[in-house]
């Protein structure tokens, strides 16, 4: 048996279409076997990761036999490795937070687990394809995995939020297969490294309009704004664990997406500022609306949205430094806010109402919680020594480099807004006086076990950042070596080790 | 009649339906307060869509990508087939634009279910 | 005021895309040389009668070249089903079906159905099972099976397919294709890949593993189609 | 030749019509008739662009399944776009 990447796809495939029979055996089997296949998928990680940062090469893979320009091929460089690396160790982790969550019914139980890996296979797919065509089927496996997970609770805001997110998502797919058409009727192919290839002969305002049709599209997925007007009700309104995996691998993917398209596929001038000023507005919004949220859940959507801002900043700048700090950063959102999403959760755990007013004196009920969300908030707004400080240093420092003050001031100012409003929910979880009348719920043991994994991650990186930066710069040179990706994809060996 | 004018006759045709179905469902989804007549105008932006991928496809002259064994002596004469990668690509999408739709409309009686009405201005619980 | 603002915003798209296929000539060829394939177009068509000997070129995009598409796509129709069983999921009574239709239909309706609905299922598996042949295959077929059943629904009131089946039907179905694919990683070095001998072009025993899979991608159709109609046609609303 | 532009030409005017029917129209049940009628002719338009496979997708699809899951939802639903709010509380039965 071979272990290659398309191990991350074919797998929950096969796992997904047998849950229903292994049901019929043993009901606890539903909830079983997705995590033995996504433990399965975190050791292919390992493998493959080792793989490829020892023979420097990425792996490329054809599928049914016909080499890439011809056939779907998938591409697991360090860059995209790296991705659906953490999209496979956060979706692991959170699987083990949702085990015994909560107490459904066996048949939405069985439906849970199999959109919830299925919306991990979508991401991870999107991310190691390397045909367009093929990114567009990933992504509307992962949309409607997510639409149907966010009206899990089949309540009325549930069902409101999933239906918002449904419209908003299916126009952006509309946009994304447009502009597919477009580029395939000017270049005549649908892999990507051939249309990289190829992209300089096309007209350039046939290019713009193509690539504004990508950047709306691609822009809802990535929360860019103004196209992010489904996700705080998406995060708010979804099962917890849900909502961390958006934060955590849905929102990954789709800043991949944005990303692999603006830096591979076109040379269009100007893109870069783009992404700045897009980032800008988005990180600006999103922080001052979460500074005004009374709701816990909205105010981390609303973190969430303008922390992707900042990834988009920090892409934008286009140099070796401002995209090691961007997927620092994105790596430590990964982390950081699965935990405030995770612990947070429980303080609201049987609260319609989500107010942070209720968390007040949360602290002396549940100190492991209250300890795990003040280091999630510690770290997400970058006080040292954890390990969202390093991200923001590395793109001030990036920043400052290129000559854009403007843009320090601006992540300064807007990390004070931060501060202010994540330390008003901690200090209301130490000193707030307690509700008596509030009713939660002790996390699960699987809950402990994971939130216990993200803090010590979160403080040990925060300590020695060295562990995951050989891995990021390996990472961000291979996402701007664009002539490597075109030669690896079209002209590489492309074959695959025994094991 | 004019081979030049046929020509933009039928492009205008083509085109302009396809242009036009996703205008006018654009339209529905973004003006109209019904939650199926929203689920109607994205299906028909998904039409509009798909029309145009084969408008792409389409070589005039070409014949059907199927080989019978006359086919293939025609191609070797030098008759063309139509591009059948646009053709495959739509098989994708309409089966993908069903199952979306269906998400929707579940969505639709749920949330019909909840408030007993289906027009936005009476659901508006989050914000829109 | 919004509606002005949304005739400007669709103003704006359409002149865009206007703008855009202006550039897109219709029916001109954008194949390129088909003698020395340049565009995957060309390669398709250059490639599929003598290497794979499938006579439907489509099918042989659909199933072959782009087999991990169509996996994709078999995979959205199960989310798409798992979905709407979640978001129309309600706590049952043992053995109660109540059905949207209220009375059994005419007499005529039940015995044209009757009459009909095995053609339908032989149509169904017809188009399928000829998929690399002609025009159909294994989406087409499936939907037609589907449509079989959903005219048995409407003309039986308590006409039920077994839960157990569907689910049976569409996990085997699924799980033939996933292992048609590992089978091509395993022996062939790469996922999908088209193992067995291809035979002639235009026999109905061609073109390798490519009819096994859209007869799997057939049956697994008609269990989904069948199971989103039946969770639909299930689910009444008191008024 | 000429037939042919005439022809696509009707075609073209009854889909924008039929578009344009099944949005204004506030009956539902017309509307989404309506959109069967979308569905049939892309249907044609695929057969005559020599796309038979899409067009037997289509019209399995679009006409048939897409229209009767439609359906299914008006008769589950309301039939009216403009309907009168109603007053009566909602079913809130097995919420979970």
């Amino acid at each position: 048996m071979v272990i290659s990447p398309v191990h991350y796809i074919a797998l929950p495939l096969l796992a997904a279409f047998l849950i229903p029979l292994f049901s019929k055996i043993n009901r606890e089997l539903v909830r079983i076997v997705p995590g033995l296949v996504l433990a399965y998928l975190s050791a292919v990680s390992v493998i493959l990761m080792n793989r490829v940062i020892q023979t420097g090469q990425p792996i490329i893979e054809t599928i049914a036999g016909w080499r890439a320009p011809w056939g779907i091929d998938l591409v697991f460089s360090p860059f995209t490795g790296f991705l659906a690396s953490i999209m496979t160790f956060m979706a692991l982790l959170i699987w083990l937070y949702s085990y015994r969550f909560k107490k459904v019914d066996h048949e939405p139980a069985l439906k849970y687990y199999i959109l919830f890996m299925m919306l991990v296979t979508g991401s991870t797919g999107i991310v190691i394809t390397g045909d367009i065509f093929n990114m567009f089927v990933f992504m509307e496996i992962t949309a409607i995995a997510s639409f149907s997970l966010t009206s899990f609770y089949r309540d009325r805001d549930g069902a409101e939020a999933g239906f918002k997110y449904l419209l908003i998502g299916s126009l952006a797919s509309t946009f994304v297969l447009l502009g597919i058409l477009l580029l395939y009727s000017q270049v005549g192919t649908l892999n990507m490294a051939q249309i990289a290839e190829r992209m300089h002969d096309v007209p350039s305002g046939m290019k713009i309009t193509i690539l504004i049709l990508f950047a709306t599209g691609l822009g809802i997925e990535a929360e860019m704004f103004p196209l992010n007007g489904w996700a705080p009700d998406a995060y708010s309104q979804s099962p917890s664990p849900v909502g961390s995996a958006f934060a955590a691998i849905v929102v990954k993917a789709g800043v991949y997406s944005l990303i692999r398209v603006i830096f591979t596929l076109f040379d269009v001038h100007g893109a870069y500022e783009f992404l700045i000023i897009m980032g800008i507005i988005t990180l600006v919004i999103s922080e001052f609306t979460a500074m005004k949220q009374t709701n816990l859940k909205r105010m981390l959507a609303y973190s969430s949205i303008g922390q992707m801002g900042f990834v988009l900043i920090a892409f934008g700048i286009g140099t070796k430094e401002a995209v090691f700090g961007a997927l620092f950063l994105m790596f430590n959102h990964a982390v950081i806010k699965s935990l405030l999403f995770m612990s947070g959760s429980y303080f609201v755990y049987n609260n319609t109402s989500k107010e942070i007013t209720d968390l007040s004196g949360m602290g002396k009920k549940f100190p492991l919680l209250a300890f795990f969300f003040a280091i999630g908030a510690f770290a997400i707004v970058g006080l040292p020594p954890f390990a969202g400080f390093w991200s923001k240093l590395y793109i001030l420092i990036a920043a400052a480099d290129n000559s854009l003050l403007g843009l320090v001031a601006i992540i300064l100012m807007v990390s004070i807004i931060e501060i202010v409003y994540y330390f008003r929910v901690v200090a209301k979880l130490y000193f707030g006086k307690p509700v008596e009348e509030s009713i939660t719920h002790k996390p699960t043991i699987g809950g402990y076990i994971s939130m216990s994994i993200l803090a010590a991650v979160i403080v040990i990186v925060g300590f020695y950042p060295d562990i995951v930066t050989g891995f990021l710069h390996n990472a961000a040179d291979a996402l701007l070596d664009k002539s490597g990706y075109i030669n690896n994809v079209l002209h590489g060996a492309g074959e695959l080790v025994k094991l | 009649m004019d081979p030049v004018l046929y020509n933009k006759i039928v492009t205008f045709d083509i085109y302009g339906s396809a242009i036009g179905l996703i205008l006018i469902g654009l339209y529905a989804l973004l003006v109209k307060k019904h939650l199926i007549k929203m689920v109607i105008g994205l299906s028909i932006i998904d039409s509009g869509v798909n029309l145009l991928f084969i408008a792409v496809g389409f070589i005039k002259g070409g014949t059907a990508p199927i080989f019978s064994p006359k086919g293939i002596e025609l191609v070797q004469k030098g008759v063309t087939m139509v591009d059948p990668v646009p053709q495959a690509l739509v098989l994708t999408a309409i089966v993908i634009g069903f199952g979306v739709t269906a998400v929707a409309l579940s969505l639709v009686i749920r949330l019909y279910r909840h408030h007993n009405t289906a027009r936005i201005d009476n659901i508006k619980s989050l914000k829109w | 005021m919004k509606k002005a603002i949304v005739i400007l915003l669709l103003a704006v798209v359409g002149w865009a895309l206007v703008d855009a296929f202006t550039h897109v000539k219709f029916g001109e060829s954008r194949l390129g040389d088909l003698k020395n394939p340049n565009t995957v177009g060309a390669f398709y068509l250059q490639k599929t009668a003598p290497e794979l000997s499938v006579a439907n070129v489509v099918t042989a995009i659909v199933v072959n070249y782009r087999g991990f598409d169509t996996l994709g796509e078999v995979t959205v129709l199960f989310l798409a089903a798992a979905g709407l069983g979640s978001i129309l999921y309600r706590r049952k009574e043992k053995g109660a079906h109540d059905t949207m239709i209220l009375k059994n239909s005419s007499q005529l309706l039940q015995t044209g159905a009757r009459l009909i609905f095995p053609a339908i299922l032989v149509l169904g598996a017809y188009v399928f099972i000829h998929g690399h042949l002609t025009p159909g295959g294994g989406f087409q077929g499936g939907v037609i099976i589907a449509t079989g059943f959903l005219l048995m629904f409407m003309a039986y009131k308590d006409y039920h397919v077994s839960h157990n089946i569907l689910t049976w039907v569409e996990s085997l179905a699924g799980v033939l294709f996933v292992t048609v694919g590992f089978w091509g990683l395993i022996f062939g070095g790469s996922f999908l890949k088209n193992t067995m001998g291809t035979g002639v072009l235009n026999d109905l025993l061609s073109g390798g593993v490519i009819p096994i899979v859209y007869i799997a991608v057939g049956f697994k159709v008609a269990a989904e189609l069948t199971g989103v109609l039946e969770t639909l046609l299930n689910f009444k609303i008191k008024k | 030749m000429v037939f042919n532009a005439i022809f696509l030409s009707i075609l073209a005017v009854i889909i924008i019509a039929s578009a344009i029917y099944a949005v204004a129209q506030k009956d539902l049940l017309y509307a989404v008739i309506a959109t069967g009628v979308i569905s049939l002719i892309l249907s044609i338009y695929f057969f005559v662009m020599q796309a038979p496979d899409v067009a037997l997708t289509e019209a399995a699809i679009g006409i048939a399944l897409t229209t009767i899951i439609f359906v299914i939802t008006v008769r589950n639903t309301s039939r009216r776009e403009d309907e009168v709010p109603v007053t009566k509380e909602p079913d809130r039965g097995d919420e979970n």
